[in-house]
């Protein structure tokens, strides 16, 4: 199993105002790939920069992949410069996914901001292996944040939008409207977004006893497990350990084993 | 033309002179699923402890201008563990192992050395004298490492010399007035080679939040950047003592693996390029073999400090 | 909202906390054809001896990742030249003067320092301790450095302090194991200020030829790469003795500028990314100013040392 | 006088395999160059690599000018990857420039491989200021190294091809011919190429008492004479030195002012 690919890059668009998605072709990659999982890419020959940028695969198709993605630094910038027709180094897939248990009847996504990365291809699992389409929070900090509602309306998803600015949707946080809805306890909640909402949406799935998995973030270097940099504490037992590595047991985990009071602030 | 990649540490043979450096390939499962890890000279594992170790509180690593820091803070499965659920796999796919090994005093490194050969954990024992993410950040800024300290490095050899027969590498720090130093120590002390370089203290910091970028404070720099540095060591050493030094510091290529060894090294590491690129040693091995074809070098030992000084 | 960017250096005051590299810029004439020098804090002169130096035979310089290797020499015109021919135009620029100074004896360092007093010749003195590059490579390879003694810090610092009332600023080298030593001694001797970092000593061959790619041997190296250790360094020393600190090493950006600060610098110097870009400096003025102006800060030296351990 | 400029690229080309031609806008530029100037071009933001690559003027149009160089490593093997329409960030004109006395009734120029590159400026620059086309010595490995021969016919140059291979012209070097050349005393001598070939070009035009003045190159790093890194070893006085920096001194000198014993093979 090879999991190093020069991919072509056989569309790049801009999206929103600094958001861009990337279709990356790869049999390989398309076939291997599970929602939830991550590509590591090398946006640049050179060193500069010198780590791969670990980015979400957000749709998986017959032959390719596409990954949703934010502009916020240097590596993301030279990732935005690149045209289609030209090739990019991609590692991947990585990580773990997302489960998707048989035994729940409503599937409930969280998604903050450009959070909602992975959760394309989520819909398209749930809906395969289900046959049911998941409900949809989609928040942002205005209405250009809102990425992918087109694709989720056309999965037959029900929406809630949530805009800070009020500028779409419910003005306020994802969290307002989690705590109104009435699920069943049969509730499966999947979520993605900045950390201090996830802790929330964990939060209240703990009050309401509904399962929680989200996908998170950390700074990465090798994407693999070996370098060890992208732990974060947690209560599973990984060989007596309690720091889990984003990259391998992660990036989605069941948020109960999350250790979150010692996760501070960066 | 048939090239001889062989080389030796000690009374061990290595099948060419590539390594990885420890903490950069685990216990080699991983990137075992983009090589053959025993197409490598030797698998050099993560510091071992002998209780496991959590490590550091994350954010613990940062990347910098051609190269990374990283805060780890050691944490690895402890000697136990590996010896039972790392080693096996190992061993099963005839991995050359150097198993580093990290102490808190020189009854922890007798010990973890006494282990590892008693239960064939390693081929050849590295001993890290030198890892900078270890201290206590608030309490022991200035962490005095014991490769800062020419006696303590020969003492700690020395005991772990007189307890094990495994060839012994002792590894230094670059964060040093003179690393021919520590180095004619360890020599001393009876190691069979010297690894050098160990990363470079550095910090970054956030200037928006006025917070060091990782939680540690600090950390050690690796990557490219400091390949200069590194080479300087490596000549430097190799001039100085007669063990062979086992080279590492921003190795990317087969033009860097050389120039360590012309420069002196008998063995390269190659370490946080692999996140890189996991495939670089296997790249790096055949770019060796390439040179040595095109310069009609039959057997690359003669390469080994052949640098011209005018 | 008025902000204040001066600074001060012993008694001197500057109009801002942005200087650059001795060895970087020359005597200022080049770069004033990019920018009205006289905007910078100040301006640092290429180290000057008492006679003039043809420096290291060529090739002296090598591109590094995100660095560079030098091994220049010293090339300088020498002081009175310097005196005849340079200062009249930094004068006439109203510029603020740092002259780096480099002798072979504490005689020759004295003599520089009394000559400038004399002459006019500088606002301030600062002390080349740490440069890597002055001994014959053939016979010295080793390269002692002043700043790698505390004894010979102190001794230096004291001789120059006691001959000249110019404010004194001491270079100290990355070499060493532990900065803090150096830089208590050279505030021992009387110093005003501490400048770190000098260029990390490093090398580079050419695998093809087998040849350092510098005819000297060893360089030192600079640039973006070294960043990180700076940084840690500039940290170490700005929390142990209570004269100003002077950041240097890789600093490219307004970012990089207040990394430094807000470790403890109370100045910063930008080298190699000017040769790169030669409007760096003015570019980080004005980013420092913005920088304070977005989070309220009125006076730049509040920022000074504000890092925020947790 | 601003030399910092952001250029559009206006043209990208393949002359020959590994070299190409590209053309810089800018009027000040063009306004300011004079032939034998070069200037330095940033490959790419970020530090990788990190300092700016030199490159000599080739001709020098009304809005802006062009280079040709040769594809040899990282920096110019990134600049070959620049498409027209692209900006690139170009520090210049710099260093001196080739003098054209008028005391002389004969112009020569020795070119070898990718040392040509400063001579279409100067041919046009002998052109306009002597109404006379110089004759040219255009060496190289092969015939597929011999750039800018059909720039020099239309510029009404006589021309003498050499190849080491012998694949177009002359079998053999550049100084094969220089020597066999029977030209008046008052003959000016143009070259620029490889270190050797320069060398051999100065003795020649020793012996033959012409004048002759060579475009040398040395690894540079600010090109602006601050660093001191580009100095080769001279008999000019400047300033009680005796090391010439090729970025502000040359990169035109009078080659009886090299110390030549003094430069080894690197
Ligand atoms: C598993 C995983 C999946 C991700 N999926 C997506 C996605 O689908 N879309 C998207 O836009 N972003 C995603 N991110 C975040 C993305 O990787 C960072 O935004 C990106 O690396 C920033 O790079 P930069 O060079 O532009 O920023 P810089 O700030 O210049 O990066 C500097 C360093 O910080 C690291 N870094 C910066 N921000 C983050 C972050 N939020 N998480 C982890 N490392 C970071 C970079 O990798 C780099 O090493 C994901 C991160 C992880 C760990
Ligand atoms: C004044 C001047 C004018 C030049 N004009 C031209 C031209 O018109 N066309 C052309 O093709 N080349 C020209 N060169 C040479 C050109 O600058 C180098 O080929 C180029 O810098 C190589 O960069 P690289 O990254 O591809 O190679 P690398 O080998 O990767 O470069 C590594 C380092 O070596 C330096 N370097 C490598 N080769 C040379 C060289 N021959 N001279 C100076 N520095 C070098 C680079 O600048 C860089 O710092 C000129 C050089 C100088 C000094
Ligand atoms: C993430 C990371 C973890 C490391 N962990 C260890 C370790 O456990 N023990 C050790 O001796 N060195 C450790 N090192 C240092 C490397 O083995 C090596 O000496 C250093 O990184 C320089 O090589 P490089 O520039 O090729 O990475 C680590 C380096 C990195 C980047
Ligand atoms: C080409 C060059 C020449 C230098 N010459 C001197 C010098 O004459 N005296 C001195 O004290 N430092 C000299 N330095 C060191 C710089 O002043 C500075 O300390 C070092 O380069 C780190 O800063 P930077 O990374 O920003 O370049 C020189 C550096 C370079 C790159
Ligand atoms: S990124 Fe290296 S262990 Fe996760
Ligand atoms: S390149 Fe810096 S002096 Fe010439």
């Amino acid at each position: 199993m090879d999991k190093l690919h020069e991919c072509l890059i056989t569309l790049h668009n801009l999206v929103a105002p600094n958001h861009y998605r990337m279709v990356l072709q790869s049999k390989e990659i398309a076939t291997q790939s599970l929602p939830g999982q991550f590509v590591m890419l090398e946006v640049s020959p050179g060193y500069y920069p010198f780590l791969r940028r670990p980015m979400s695969i957000e749709r998986i198709f017959s032959d390719g992949v596409s990954i949703l993605y934010k502009v916020c630094g240097e590596g993301t910038k030279i990732l935005s410069t690149l045209s289609t027709g030209e090739k990019i180094n991609v590692q991947g897939p990585l990580g773990n996914s997302f489960p998707i248990p048989k035994e729940y009847s409503h599937y409930l996504i969280v998604a903050g901001g450009i959070g909602v990365a992975p959760f394309p291809a989520l819909v398209e699992g749930i809906l395969k292996v289900r046959g049911i389409a998941p409900e949809i929070i989609l928040a942002g900090k205005d209405f250009h944040h809102l990425l992918c509602e087109k694709d989720f309306r056309q999965m037959g998803c029900k929406i809630h939008l949530v805009t800070e600015d009020g500028s779409a949707g419910h003005k306020g946080l994802a969290t307002d409207i989690l705590e109104t809805l009435d699920l069943p306890d049969s509730t499966i909640v999947y979520t993605c977004g900045p950390l201090p909402m996830i802790k929330n949406v964990h939060k209240i799935c703990e009050q309401k006893k509904w399962l929680c998995y989200a996908s998170l973030e950390a700074e990465m270097a090798c994407g693999e497990g070996v370098c060890l940099g992208c732990v974060i504490p947690a209560k599973m037992e990984i060989e007596n350990e309690m720091m889990a590595r984003v990259c391998r047991e992660g990036p989605v985990f069941d948020t109960q084993v999350i250790l979150w009071d010692k996760i501070g602030e960066k | 033309m048939d090239i001889n990649l062989q080389v030796s540490i000690g009374n061990l043979t290595l099948k060419n002179p590539v390594t990885v450096a420890s903490g950069t390939f685990g216990y080699g499962e991983e990137y075992s699923e983009y090589f053959d890890i025993s197409e490598l000279g030797a698998v050099t594992v993560k510091s071992l402890t002998l209780q496991p170790r959590l490590g550091n509180v994350p954010p613990r690593i940062v990347e910098t201008p051609a190269g990374m820091l990283n805060a780890i803070g050691l944490q690895n499965v402890g000697i136990e563990t590996y010896l039972k659920s790392k080693l096996p796999f190992l061993r099963e796919k005839k991995c050359t192992i150097i198993a580093n090994i990290y102490g808190t005093s020189v009854d922890e490194y007798v010990k973890l050395a006494e282990l590892l050969e008693k239960e064939g954990g390693a081929d050849a024992i590295e001993m890290n004298l030198s890892c900078p993410n270890v201290h206590d950040a608030k309490n022991k800024f200035k962490c005095p490492l014991i490769a800062q300290s020419p006696e303590w490095v020969e003492k700690y050899t020395l005991a772990v010399r007189s307890s094990v027969k495994l060839p012994l590498i002792v590894k230094l720090s670059p964060n040093i007035t003179d690393i021919t130093e520590p180095a004619l120590s360890a020599e001393r002390g009876g190691a069979d080679a010297i690894s050098i370089i160990n990363t470079l203290l550095g910090m970054a910091i956030n200037p928006e939040t006025r917070k060091p970028k990782l939680k540690n404070v600090v950390g050690g720099l690796s990557g490219p950047a400091i390949r200069p540095v590194a080479l300087k060591m490596v000549w430097d050493v190799s001039r100085t003592v007669k063990i062979p030094v086992i080279g590492m510091g921003g190795i990317c290529t087969a033009s860097d693996a050389l120039e360590f060894l012309i420069a002196g090294a008998r063995m390269v590491a190659i370490g946080s390029y692999l996140f890189r690129d996991p495939l670089a040693p296997i790249r790096i091995i055949q770019g060796l073999r390439e040179y040595c074809l095109n310069n009609g070098i039959d057997d690359i030992n003669k390469l080994i400090g052949s640098v011209i000084i005018e």
